[in-house]
Order: C-alpha cells, then structure tokens, then sequence
C-alpha cells in the first residue's frame, strides 16, 4: 500500500480538529505541571497549519510536511513550536519530492522527525516529554514495517501517554516541579498521542482500501 | 476575567501599537513582526542586544529598549515564547555588523526558539552569541534537569551587558560581562494570588484565601511550598535568605538589589518588603550599592514580587551606573 | 485580605523606611514625621514644592520627590489626608526663604489640612501659597458642593510646577503656572475592582463579577455609571471623550497624555488603552506630543485606569521636556 | 450646677469608648457615600486623646479641651480632623482658664465650637454633614440653657442624624455622588450624634446630684 498527498493532508486536517477539540484538555493538563498553553499553541498552529494547507496545491508529501513545519515553527513558539517545527521539517527532508510513499519510507521519516525532536530538545525517553510516546511507538513501526497493526498503534500510544503520570519530569517547564510533577499527563505526550492516534485512524482507512 | 481589553487573540499586537504610541522617541515596531527595537537601530559600531520571550511580563521586554538597554525585544503570544522567524527579524534588525547577543531566559521554549534563530542568523553571515539567565533559587540547579529559570535578575543582564556594548565593546566582551551578571545575580519569587492568561480565560492555577505560594515562576509555575499568609518580613527574610545563601556572599560585598512586583502588588507593599531586605542586608554587613523597587518583570496580575541581589564589582558597578534611556528604565 | 504588610497600623511607616532605604540619594524623611524631603532640601534660591495626601496612592507622591519635581511629600494615613502639623514640618523643612507652594487636591480633608499648615507657617513668616488640582471629569464642577476631584493630573502639575522652581522662578510664578496646568488637564478613570485599605481589612466597596465603573474615584469614591464589562476601546473612548468634551481643544492643539493604572492593571492592558487613545487623538487631528503610560497615582490595587489629557504651549511644553530626577519619573 | 474637670473627662473616656465600639459601623457608613475611614479616624483620634488625658492632670477645663483638639488635629486626618479638632479648640478658648462651668459656659463654648466647624468647613444645613447635627442641637441648648432636658438632646441629636439619611450631599466626599447619596446616613453626622448623646449622658448624671 501508498499513502499519498491526499491521506496526509486528511490526517493533518483530523488533527488539527482533533486539537481544537481538545485545545481546553490539553491546557488544563498545561495548568498542572506547566503554564497552562500547550492547548492554545497548539490549536493556534494547527489552525494555521490547516488553513495553509487547505489552500495550496502541493506535488509532494515533503513540499506539504516542509509549509505543515515552517507554520508550526513561526505560528506556535514554545518549547512545542520548534520541537513539532522540526519534527515535520526532518520528515519532510527525509521524503523529498514522493508524491505518495511506503510504510517503510513513512516509518523512516518518523524516525528522522523524532532524532529531530532529541536533538532539538535534548531529551531522552522517561524525561516525561513527548518523547516518551514517540520513541515507543516509532520503535514498533520500525520492527514491525509492512505490517503495522494500527490499532496496536493506539493503543500504544495511548498506554504510553498514560504512563508519563508517573513519571517525574527532568526536562521542559514540568522539571520545576521535581517530584510534585508525579500524577499528572504530560500535555505534550497527550499532544502526541493525537497525532499518531489520528494517524493511524487515517492509515487504517488505506490500508482496508 | 476581568481584563482591559478587546479580543483575547489580539493583546499582544494592540499593546505593541499601543506602546510605540506612546513612546515612539524611544522604539519602532518591525514591521509585520512582534518585535520592538531602538528607533535608530541598527546603532553603527555597537554590538546589539536582542532579549526577549511570552508577553505578559511588562515592562519586559520592550520597555527596556533604548540607549544603554536593549537593541531589540522580541514579544511572543502571553507565556508563551516567540518563534525563531520573529527572533531572526530582531537579529537582522539590530546587527551593525558587530554582532548580536542573544539574552535568553531558561526555559526550554526560549532557549530552543532563540538558538533556532541564531542558527539562522548564522547561517545568513551574523555573528551571534547567546547567554542564558538562571537567576531563580527556587529551583534546583542540576545538568540532569531543565535547571534554573530566568526570572527579575535578567533586567540587571539587560542593562549592564547594554551599558558594555554602549561603550563600543567587542561581542565577546558584552557576552562575558552578561554571563558575569548571570554568575553573580541570584532571585526568588512568591504569590498571593494567581494571574489569568487572556486567552485562557481562566487563572492558571488557584491558591486559597489564606495561602500563599513560596517560589513561584513567573508563568504561574509551581513554586517550592505551599504556606499559610506569612508576613512581609517572614516573606522577605525567607526570600532573601534564600538568595544569599546561593550567593555566598563575603562580609562587606557590594550589591544591587532589586523588589520587583508580578503585576498587582502596591508599591506600598514593595517598600514594606524592601524594608525588612535592607534591614537584614545591613545587619549581615552587606553594602546596598543601589536598590530597585518596582514592576520590572510581572506576571500579567498576580500579586506577589520577587528578590534579587546582584553581586557587584568594580567593573559592574561602572556599568551599572551608565547611562540608560529606556522606557521602563533611565539612569 | 492579601497583602504584603506586617500590621495594618504600621504599613505607612514602614513603607516610608523601605522608601527611604531604597533611595537615599534621592530623598530623606524628617525625623520623627511622615514627611519625605528631597535629599538637598531646602534648595537655596529656589521655591519648595509640597505635595501630599493619603497613603495608597503610590507612587504618589513621595515617588516624585527629587530635582525637577517635588521638594517634600507629606503622607497621610491609607486614604486619609495628612494632618496639619505634618503638613508644616513639611513646608519647614524645604523653605529656603523663597516660599512654599503646596500642591493640594481637592478633597476637603486635603484642603482642611492643608490650608491650617498654611495658617501655622504664615504665622511664623513663612511665604505660602497653594493651588488646588480638581482635574477629575467624572464629577460636575459647581461653587454649591465641593467641585471636582483632583486625581493622576496632579502629576503633571508637580512636573511642570517644579521645573518652573527649578528654573529660580518667584513663588508667584511657580503658583501661576501650576494655575496654568491646572486649568489645561482633566482626567477620568474607571474600575474593574475594588481595593482594601489595610486596617478596614475589607474591599471598600463592591462590584458584580461582569461590572466595571465609569467615573471612579482614587479612593474608590463611586463614579458616575456602572456598567456591564466594556472593551478597552469602549473604555478609552468613554474616558476620552468627556475628558476631551470638558477640555475642548481646537484642531491642531498639542497635548500630554497620561494612561495611569490603579494598581493591579497590567501595563500591556494600559498600553491596549492607549492604543485606542492615541488613535482616537489622531483621529481628531490632535497632536500628542508626550506619553506617559504607568502607575502614577494609584488606588492601592485598585484594577482600572484613568486617562488624563494637558493641553500645552510653548511655555508648558519647555518646562514639561526640562530635567526631572525623582525616584518614581525622570527625564 | 457645675460641670468640673471630671465631668469632661468622664465624657471624653466615654465617647472614646462608644467611638471604639462603632468603628465599624461608622466605617460602614462611610464606605457607602465615603472612602470608608471615618470609623478608623475617629477611633484613631479618640484613643490618643483617651491616653493623653488619661495621663495628665489638668487644673483647667480649657487646658484639657486644648489638649483635646491638638491631639484629634494631629493624629487623625482626612476631614473630620481639622474639623473636630478645630471645635475642641474653638471651645477651649471659649472656656479658657474656669476648672468649672456652667450650662451656659457650656452652651457658649459649643456655640463657638460650632462656629469654628463651619468657618474651617464652609458647609451649611442641610449639606448633609456634621453641621445637620450640630447646628439643631446648639440651637436647643441655647434657647434652653439653664433648663437643658437632657433626654430631649439624645432624642433631637438621633432625630437630625437620621435625618441626613433623606439629603442630597452638598459638601465633603460624599458630594460626588450628587444624588446617589440619598438614603444613607452622614458618617460624621453619626459620630456627632455620639458626641451629643455621651455629652448628654453625663450631665444627666450630674444633674441628678
Ligand atoms: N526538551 C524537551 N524535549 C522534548 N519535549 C519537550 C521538551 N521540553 C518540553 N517538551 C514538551 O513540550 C510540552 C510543553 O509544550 P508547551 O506547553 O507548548 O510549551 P511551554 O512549556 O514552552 O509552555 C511538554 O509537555 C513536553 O512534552
Ligand atoms: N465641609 C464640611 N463641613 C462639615 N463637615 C464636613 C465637611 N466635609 C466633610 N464633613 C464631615 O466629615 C465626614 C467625613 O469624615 P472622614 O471620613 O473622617 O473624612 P474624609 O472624608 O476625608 O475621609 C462627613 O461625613 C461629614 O460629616
Ligand atoms: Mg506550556
Ligand atoms: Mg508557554
Ligand atoms: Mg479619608
Ligand atoms: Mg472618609
């Protein structure tokens, strides 16, 4: 199976519904153990992500991840601008000019996003970030390539955002709190749920295809 | 929420008209950026100075941009740090060939948005240096962590790496003094109430009618301890202790102090804190070289205020006592 | 109540000592008073200037104590003005012999107060003479009641006043041109909340969570509406326009412009204001010639603002560009 | 009958002791046409004057009212400062040196008191003020002097004190509300009233003798 310029540009429009949705959700998860605007950035950049794209006629997936990375990075700010930013902006290094692409070609380009995201942020898994349901549910894309179970996708992802209330945070806003962070999400892994659980609901819909 | 304003979406734009407005001998707006910088930027044959974060904090950090302060201000959405594009704007903005530095507060937004645009701004020729303010005890100081935030003490980085690079000094020089400034300022903050960002609409956190919050961040980010109302000069012995104790200040050590409000503490209560601080510094044989009282990095409306001291040299003192001409700030 | 303060019965003088302690190359207090004189007072050859009223209003008026402005500050209880014998230690401590113009607002305890210390220094030979600031639109003007209040224009009248002194002008010419500003500032202010005079320990009034008050005084006197939440730009132009109708400027005329803030209004909500000011202002072909946006005279944490217009000439215009040096305004 | 040293004093320690009782109340009242300190004022005054006299002897009724009026000038502010303080002073050296008076000394003096009051505050009759209280009970007592029903001045003092409540106020910081301030008593007519009926208690009591 291929997934083209069409099944990305639904996937990034279901998120960024999906983030108005839950702009409050994730700022109420923000309130506790941040400053309160994960929701807001992130329903701000998406908004503009979403009006962006739906306006251009783009040839290739890495053309549509490159404008999807350079609006989150000038539109959101925070420590979650640059880190989705460039999360989209590697991926879309790492396609190039496909106009459709494999599992395979996806999997690899969500590993580029994530070395993007380490780099970036110098974190690593269990720091109580993002990364902590990224690098989990990248490594099983990678080790089980053509054969994805996507609902296995989720349900990673959502055990692994689950998990980050245990977590003492070392890295991000979160850190201030030392042990006072335990028992509660980290907003930016709830984020990132969304967008692998909305990914895999639209890849889910190809692959029955 | 109860706020002067007209659409949550739009305060930072209005309040940056509104401040060029006001102060336009002063600063100009970039055009179709958030950033504020001297009206005669690029100033020729000086390094410039480039800070900058979420709004909310006024007068940081626009208000300190004129003579002897800053170059350039970069105001992102309220708490939340500006993208890279708007810091690069700044840069290219202020750069007269000398160099810019970058003065960035710890958090990870900042330091990550702002070195996004000194990777750009380097990579289009400019020369570029960065420090990193850290000045709150409140948080534990560690390589594994986050570390340190930058709170008030930036305000002092601001205007004594502004008052170096006035006296035509190189970048790398206006970068030592900065991280001099930083190695050497210590604060720490609390809050009665909490603050409401507009687009939220809500507060950020609560705290109860008879508490108050010992180390709160200036985003509303939790502090160490939770307590019943304490007295001012139970706040301020606690702050200042605090302070002095990551200091480690020698007998007879000279140093700039400075009470800052977050928003909605009176001046009155300022003063009342500012009394016990100087006491307590006397009392330990500290000279108070000079002593700032006022609302210099807020938090939207909290109540509250924060301490910092600011250990001083010679050096440190000359530039302390330069000319400025800002806004918020002239000496 | 949340407050910084220790005993709601000391907070006056421990804000003083605090004042002091953070300014002592500006200003000292007379010993055994709730008085603050310029440090250098009296100034041979030059006319005292006086102000003063109830504490609460900071950084009035102590704040504006120093070259350029006032020469002593006389602080009253929280919203209580000073009493007669304080009032003249004041005017003791700055005659040089050339006379003491005091600076009062029209409030009836100012007033009472005031002129009794006016009574007791004429009558060991000191030169005296007053003027009373009523700039305050909110309230109608009438010779039955007790007229205007005097409100944030006040400041003005000590910049302008005490450049005047500072220039060596005769008694009778400080008094002639503090008349002048006088009769060429109105302001108007309007509260989103209301503030706590410490030793009443509860808000002096109260507002609906969805109410704000057009009118309001700085002792939380009531205004002329309460309305239901306006936008800031519903706000300015409320305020603007009956400042703007009472004064009548002609087209072309160049004016000063004061956004104050109350206490706890964040300047970005008072830069949103000004905003809408500074357009209205254009607008009409007015020209603005200065800005002041802060917190000048404030109503403890009052939340709201008031918006004050001068109009100028040449002679005001020069005395409000000359040199001032106070803990709380320079230029 | 005579009203000596003791008298004044007994009068003043009460007043100081109903004045710290109704603090409250007359800060109330203040708060609703006012800026809400006339209770602390007045209670402020009065315990200073109460320990000044406390502990000093007097040899004359003018040198205690003297002392009086000094102490509410100095220590209590705001407009009923001058205003009471410049009564007591009017009415001390209206006394002068007697270390006892008659009714009619002391219907003059609070004549001249009352007089000092309205040249320091140039308020009339029904500008709803201090005066409104005053004014009707001076009257009485001077058409009245040697034969003074004491319980007629408590009932006329509480008469014109809650009549205030029907006027519009002309003077003093309540006249900023022009009408609005309708409907609720004068907090300096209220502190009159307590002057009078302390007054009037006392000299009920000597009378008596
Ligand atoms: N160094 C980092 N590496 C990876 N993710 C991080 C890092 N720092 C913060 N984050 C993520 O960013 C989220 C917070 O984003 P956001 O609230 O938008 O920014 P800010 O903290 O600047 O307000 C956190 O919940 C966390 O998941
Ligand atoms: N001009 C005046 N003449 C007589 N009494 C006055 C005058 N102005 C005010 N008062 C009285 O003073 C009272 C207020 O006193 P207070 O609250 O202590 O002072 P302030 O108004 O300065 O806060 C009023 O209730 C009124 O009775
Ligand atoms: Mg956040
Ligand atoms: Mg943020
Ligand atoms: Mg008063
Ligand atoms: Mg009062």
């Amino acid at each position: 199976m291929e997934v083209g310029i069409v099944e990305v540009k639904l996937w990034l429009q279901k998120l960024n519904r999906k983030l108005q949705q839950e702009k409050e959700h994730l700022t109420d998860l923000d309130q506790a153990i941040g400053d309160g605007d994960h929701g807001l950035n992130m329903a701000r950049g998406f908004k503009e992500v979403s009006i962006k794209i739906e306006n251009t006629d783009y040839e290739t997936i890495g053309a549509l991840l490159k404008d999807t990375g350079m609006t989150l990075l000038t539109k959101v700010g925070g420590a979650s601008g640059p880190l989705y930013g460039t999360a989209f902006l590697k991926a879309a290094t790492s396609i190039g000019d496909k106009s459709s692409v494999t599992l395979t070609d996806l999997s690899e380009a969500l590993e580029a996003a994530l070395e993007g995201i380490k780099a970036r942020g110098k974190a690593n898994l269990l720091d109580k970030t993002m990364i902590d349901v990224w690098e989990p549910v990248i490594l099983y894309m990678k080790e089980n390539r053509e054969s994805i179970d996507w609902d296995e996708v989720i349900r990673l992802s959502n055990e692994k955002m689950e998990a980050t209330k245990e977590l003492e945070a070392r890295k991000g806003r979160a850190a201030y709190l030392g042990k006072r962070s335990i028992g509660h999400i980290d907003p930016g892994a709830a984020s990132s749920n969304y967008f692998f659980v909305e990914l895999a609901d639209v890849l889910k819909g190809v692959i029955k295809e | 929420m109860k706020k002067l304003i007209n659409d949550p979406e739009q305060v930072v734009q209005e309040m940056l008209s509104g401040f060029v407005a006001a102060h336009p001998q002063y600063v100009r707006q970039v055009q179709n950026t958030s950033v504020i910088v001297r009206v005669d930027a690029p100033v020729q044959g000086k390094v410039g100075l480039v800070s900058g974060g979420g709004s909310g904090h006024e007068p940081s950090h626009g208000g300190f941009v004129g003579k002897g302060m800053l170059d350039g201000a970069v105001a992102g959405e309220v708490f939340t740090s500006p993208t890279p594009d708007q810091v690069f704007e700044a840069i290219k903005a202020v750069d007269s060939g000398k160099g810019v530095l970058l003065i960035i507060k710890n958090y990870t937004g900042d330091v990550m948005n702002f070195e996004m645009a000194a990777e750009l701004a380097e990579s289009e020729g400019i020369k570029v240096a960065k420090v990193i303010v850290n000045d709150d005890v409140a948080v534990e100081d560690s390589t594994y962590t986050t570390g340190r935030r930058g709170i008030a003490g930036t305000v002092l980085v601001h205007k004594i790496a502004g008052a170096m690079a006035e006296k035509g000094a190189s970048l790398e020089e206006v970068e030592q003094v900065a991280n001099k400034v930083i190695q050497n300022v210590r604060s720490m903050g609390m809050a009665l109430t909490p603050c409401t960002v507009p687009s939220a609409g809500k507060p950020g956190f609560s705290i109860g009618e008879n508490e108050m919050e010992i180390g709160m961040g200036i985003h509303g980010e939790p502090g160490i301890e939770r307590t019943e109302i304490l007295t001012a000069n139970e706040v301020a012995e606690i702050l200042l202790s605090k302070v002095l104790e990551d200091l480690k200040l020698e007998e007879s050590s000279k140093v700039a102090v400075m009470v800052n409000g977050l928003g909605s503490t009176p001046l009155m209560e300022l003063y009342i804190m500012n009394n016990k601080v100087s006491q307590m510094l006397k009392g330990q044989n500290i000279e108070i070289y000079q002593t700032f009282v006022g609302e210099f990095m807020t938090s939207i409306e909290m109540a509250g205020c924060s301490i910092s001291v600011l250990k001083l040299d010679d050096e440190l003192i000359e530039l302390l006592d330069a000319e400025a001409n800002t806004p918020a700030f002239r000496k």
